[in-house]
C-alpha cells in the first residue's frame, strides 16, 4: 500500500488536524470529528449537517462554509459517523430555525443519521429534517433492495440546499430544495482502478489491465458488470445512456453536467470527458447550463469518474450561482 | 447453572477475541462484496467494548451487555455499529433471571432489534440469516428442556448453517445488494461475523 | 496504460475542448492552442502569458482570468509549447502595457520562449519581459546544469503577479514581483508512483512497492534518489529539511505553506501531509501566514507530493488575497 | 556529384523513416533519464516536415532544410523542437553550391547553431555529443579529399562513438542533469537521434 499517510489507524484525525491547520475559518472539534463553519451557528439560519465516512475528500467537510454546510461529521474511512457525532454537530449549529440532515443513502448513513435523530428529539427541541439522497442509476432493482446509492447529487443538494438557507428561508423550504434536487439529479460512475482501504491495506477490487467496473460506487464497492477497456467518448456514453433513459433532462432550463473525479484521476482526463459528456448531450437535445468538473467526491486514490445531471430551473441556477466560501467550492466573494 | 455478569463477560471477551483473530477475513469478504471495512469495524468497536468493560467493572449482567451495546453505537459507525449495538441494547433490557430460557428470551429479543433497525428479511444475505435460525435453535432446544452447551451448540450451527445457505443467494440489503447477480456465490461477512458471536456464546456460555 | 482519454495524439485537444465547454467565460484558441481570458487583452494592463507541456493541470490553463493568466499556451505532454503558440498569445493579449513571460527552467520551455520573445520583439513593438522560475531544491550542482526547474512556486508566481497586473501596476514592477517571489521561494517533491505519458503507454519509471522516489520533477523525471517507504510524519521532514536548509523562512511575516498534489494522491492525504508540514515548520521556527493544499500542478497520475515554502510580507499577502477568479483559484469575486 | 535538392529530399526521407522505426527506442531511452517524449517529439517533427515537403515541394535544398526547419520549430516544441529546427535553419543558411565542402561546412554551421541555442558544451551528454564529432570527422575527411560516401560514413561512425563515449558520464544539461549521478550509463536520448541523423546522411546522400 503507498500513502502519503501515518498509521492507517490514524488518517481521520490526522487529516482533519491538516484541515484545520489549513482553514483557520473553520471550527474543528476533534474529539467527535465535526468540521464546523466558523461562525456556527448562524443567526437565524437553519443549520445544514452532513457528514459520512472518510475517504471521499472535500466530501463533506471541504463542502462546510458560507452558503453550504454549517457541519460535517466525518467517519471511520468508508464508514458512516456515529449518532454521537450527528448529535453533537446538529446541536452546534441550531440556531433555533433547525436543522437539515444531509444523508447519502447507504444503509449504515441512514440507520446512524436515524438514530441521531430519535437522539436529539429525545434531547432536545431542535427540530430536525433529513433528505436522504439516492440518485445512482448504476443500482437497479432498487425497490427490493437497499435502494440506490447517493453519490453525485449530494455535492449539488449541499450547495443548493445551502444557499436556500443562506437567503434565510424556513427549514421546510430549505428540505423542499434538497429533495426536489435529489429528485432531479442522476448519477452513474465508473472504475480504471480499485482504492486500498488504509487498514485493509490492499485493492479492494482486482481489475485486469485492459478491464474497467462499470456502475462503481464511491467505497469500491464492486460495480455491476466489468468491460473492456474503451476510449474517453464510449465511457462518456455508457454512463450517460442509462442516466438519459432513467429521466428526461430534455427541454425546460437544461442541466448541470457535472463530471466527478474519483480521487486518482487527473484533471486533463476530466476535461477529456467533460468534452465528451457535452458531445452526447448535444445529441440528446440536452442543453447545459451550467457545468463542473473536478474531483469532489472521491473514493481514496481510485481511477474513474462519475457523471451526474441535474435538471435545473431559473430558481435553481440563481441558488447555484449564489455565493459559497468553503474549501473546496468557492465564488462570489 | 445462571448466565452471571462474569458469564456475559467470558462470552463478550471470546467475541472480541473471535473477531480480532478473523479481522482480515472478515475484511477480505467485505472486499468481496462491499467496501472491506467489516472486520475492522468489529475489532474496533469489540475491542473498545471490552476496554470500557475493563475501565468500568459493569454492576450486572444488564448493565454489561448495555455498555457492549453502547460502545458499539458510538465508537463502530456503518451498518454494523447500529446493528450489533441494538442487539446487545435490546437483549440488555431483556435479559431477566439468567436463566436458560431468560437467555433465550433475550437473544431472540435482540435478534428482532436488529429486525427492527436494520428492515431486512430473512434469505436478504444479511446477519440475521445466521441470528435467525440460531435464535430459533435456542429457543427450541432450551424450550425442549435441553442443556444449555447442548442448546447453544444447535444454535451455532444453525447460525453456521444459516450463513452457508444464503451464501448462493443475491444480497437484497445492505451494500452487496448494489453487486445484484455478482453478490451471489459470495459469503456475507455481516452473516460471518454473527457467526462468530453465537459459537463464543457456545465456547463461554455452555461452561457457566 | 488505463487512462479516460480518446487516442493518445489527441490528448490535448480533447482537454482543450472539454476546458472550452466547462468555462464559457474563458475564449480557447484551439488551433494555437492557447487559453484566453474571455476579455483579453485588457485595456491599460500588463498581460500575463505562461505556458508548458500539458499533463500538470489545472496548471497553466486553469490559472487564466481575473488576477491572474490572460492566456496560457498548452503543449504536448510534457513537452513545451511552441514558438508560434507564445508569439500568437502575447499579441492577444498586449493591450500597450507589454507583457510577462512566465517560464519554468526547463531547456525546451526557456528556448522556446526565447525564440517567441525574439520573433515579437521583430514584429512587433510589444515589450516582453520574461521571468523564469526555479525554485527546486532537488537539483543540486545547479551553476554546473541545466540549473533548478521551476516547479511549485510558478503557481504562487502566477497568482502574486497575476494579481499585481491587476491593480494596473506597470511592467517592471509586475516583473519585479515575479522574480521576488520565485526568489523568495523553494519547493521539493516526492513520489510514490510513476505517470504514463500517454503516447509512451507506460510508466515512466518503475518503483518497486516498498519505495518512493525523492526529489521527483513534474514529467516523472526520475528523483535524486529511492528511499523505503515512509509515514507522512518523515515524508514531510524529508522534504523541508532541503528547503528549509537553503533559505532562512524564519521571522519576517512567515510563510505561504503549499502542499501540492501530484495528480494521483488524494485530497484526504493532502491533508494528513498539510498537518505534518505545520508541525515542522512550528518546530523549525516558521510561521505559516497562508496556505494551499490542493492538486495546482501534478504530473498525470502520478501519486505523490511537493511541498513550496514562499517567505511573504505584507504586500506579498495582500497580493495574494486579492481577488481571482480562475477555473483552479477563485475567491473574493 | 552535387548535393541536390533530391538528395538532401532523400537524406530528410530517411531520418524521419529512421526516427519513425526508432521512436519507441528513443522514448524508451528519454523515460530512463528524462520524460519518456523523445521519440514521440522526433517523430511528430518529422513526420510533419516531409509532409510539408510532400505538400509543397521546395524551389532549392536551401528551402527544403528551411521547411523542415520551420517545421521543427512550429511542431516540436521540447527541447529537441528549437535545437533540430535551429540546426537545419543555420544549415539552410550555409549551404553553399551542394559541394561536399560546402555540405561539410553548411553541417558545421548548423552544428554550432545548436550551441549557440542550447549553450552546451562536448561532455555535458547531449545531442552534440553525436553532432560535434560528426562534424570534425566530415570536415577532416572532406579536406583530406575523401570521397563523400568515406566521409559521411566517417561522420556516421564518430557521431556513434561520440553517443557511446559520454554514455558512463553524468547529465550537465537538459532535463537529464536533474538525476545527477542516476544519468550515468545511460544513452542520451538526443544524441541516439542525432546519430540517426548522420546514418541517414551516410546512408542517403553517400549516392549522390
Ligand atoms: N438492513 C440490514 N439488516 C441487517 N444486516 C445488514 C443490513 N444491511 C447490511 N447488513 C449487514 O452488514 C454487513 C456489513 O457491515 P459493515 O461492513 O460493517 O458495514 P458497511 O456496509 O456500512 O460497510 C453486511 O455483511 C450485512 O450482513
Ligand atoms: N542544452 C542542450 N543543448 C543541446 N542538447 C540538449 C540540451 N538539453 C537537452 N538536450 C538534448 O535534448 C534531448 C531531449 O530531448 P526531448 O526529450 O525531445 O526534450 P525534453 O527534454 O524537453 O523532453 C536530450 O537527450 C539531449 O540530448
Ligand atoms: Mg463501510
Ligand atoms: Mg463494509
Ligand atoms: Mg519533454
Ligand atoms: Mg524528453
Amino acid at each position: 500500500m503507498k500513502k502519503l499517510i501515518n498509521d492507517p489507524a490514524d488518517v481521520v484525525d490526522d487529516a482533519l488536524r491538516g484541515m484545520a491547520a489549513a482553514h483557520p475559518d473553520l471550527r474543528i472539534d476533534p474529539e467527535h470529528r465535526i468540521v464546523f463553519r466558523g461562525d456556527a451557528p448562524v443567526a437565524g439560519k437553519v443549520g445544514l449537517v452532513s457528514g459520512g465516512g472518510s475517504g471521499h475528500e472535500p466530501l463533506h467537510g471541504g463542502f462546510v462554509g458560507m452558503g453550504m454546510l454549517d457541519a460535517a461529521c466525518a467517519g471511520e474511512v468508508f464508514t458512516s459517523p456515529v449518532p454521537d457525532q450527528m448529535v453533537a454537530a446538529t446541536q452546534g449549529v441550531d440556531a433555533g430555525a433547525g436543522v437539515l440532515h444531509i444523508v447519502k443513502n447507504y444503509t449504515g448513513d441512514v440507520m446512524n443519521f436515524e438514530m441521531a435523530a430519535e437522539l436529539v428529539a429525545a434531547e432536545s427541541g431542535t427540530e430536525v429534517v433529513s433528505v436522504v439522497t439516492d440518485d445512482d442509476v448504476a443500482v437497479t432493482d432498487s425497490l427490493y433492495t437497499a435502494g440506490r446509492r447517493g453519490v453525485g447529487v449530494t455535492v449539488l443538494v449541499e450547495k443548493l440546499a445551502g444557499a436556500a438557507a443562506e437567503q434565510g428561508r424556513p427549514l421546510a423550504e430549505v428540505a423542499e430544495v434538497a429533495r426536489r434536487v435529489n429528485g432531479q439529479g442522476r448519477s452513474m460512475g465508473m472504475a480504471l482502478t480499485s482504492c486500498t482501504v488504509p487498514a485493509a491495506g490492499k485493492p479492494t477490487f482486482d481489475l485486469p489491465a485492459d478491464e474497467m467496473e462499470l456502475g462503481v460506487g464511491i467505497h469500491g464497492e464492486p460495480g455491476r458488470r466489468r468491460v473492456p477497456l474503451a476510449p474517453a467518448r464510449e465511457v462518456a456514453e455508457m454512463l450517460l445512456e442509462p442516466v438519459l433513459a432513467d429521466l428526461d433532462f430534455t427541454g425546460g432550463d437544461g442541466v448541470l453536467a457535472f463530471v466527478n473525479g474519483m480521487g486518482g484521476t487527473p484533471l486533463l482526463e476530466l476535461y477529456v470527458v467533460y468534452a465528451e459528456v457535452q458531445a452526447v448531450l448535444a445529441k440528446a437535445g440536452v442543453t447545459v447550463a451550467r457545468s463542473l468538473v473536478g474531483s469532489y467526491m472521491t473514493s481514496l486514490e481510485m481511477a474513474g469518474c462519475s457523471i451526474t445531471l441535474l435538471k435545473v430551473d431559473d430558481e435553481l441556477i440563481r441558488l447555484w450561482d449564489a455565493p459559497v466560501r468553503t474549501p473546496a467550492l468557492r465564488w462570489g466573494v | 447453572m445462571t448466565l452471571d455478569t462474569d458469564a456475559l463477560g467470558a462470552w463478550v471477551g471470546e467475541f472480541a477475541r473471535a473477531v480480532r483473530e478473523h479481522r482480515d477475513e472478515l475484511t477480505e469478504l467485505d472486499s468481496a462484496i462491499g467496501d472491506a471495512d467489516h472486520g475492522t469495524n468489529m475489532d474496533r468497536g469489540m475491542t473498545a467494548a471490552v476496554a470500557a468493560l475493563d475501565a468500568t467493572p459493569p454492576a450486572d449482567g444488564a448493565a454489561l451487555l448495555k455498555t457492549v451495546a453502547m460502545t458499539m453505537i458510538s465508537k463502530v459507525g456503518g451498518t454494523s455499529g447500529p446493528l450489533y449495538g441494538t442487539f446487545f441494547l435490546r437483549m440488555s433490557g431483556a435479559l431477566g433471571d439468567g436463566s436458560p430460557a431468560a437467555f433465550a428470551a433475550s437473544f431472540r429479543a435482540g435478534v428482532e432489534g436488529v429486525v427492527a433497525r436494520g428492515k431486512a428479511e430473512p434469505g436478504d444475505k444479511t446477519l440475521l440469516d445466521a441470528l435467525l435460525p440460531a435464535a430459533d435453535a435456542l429457543t427450541e432446544a432450551v424450550g425442549a428442556g435441553q442443556e444449555l452447551d447442548a442448546a447453544l451448540r444447535a444454535a451455532a450451527d444453525a447460525a453456521a448453517r444459516g450463513r452457508d445457505a444464503v451464501t448462493p443467494s443475491v444480497a437484497r440489503k445492505g451494500r452487496a445488494s448494489y453487486l445484484g447477480e455478482r453478490s451471489a456465490g459470495h459469503v456475507d461477512p455481516g452473516a460471518a461475523s454473527a457467526v462468530l458471536l453465537v459459537e463464543a456464546a457456545a465456547t463461554t456460555l455452555a461452561r457457566s
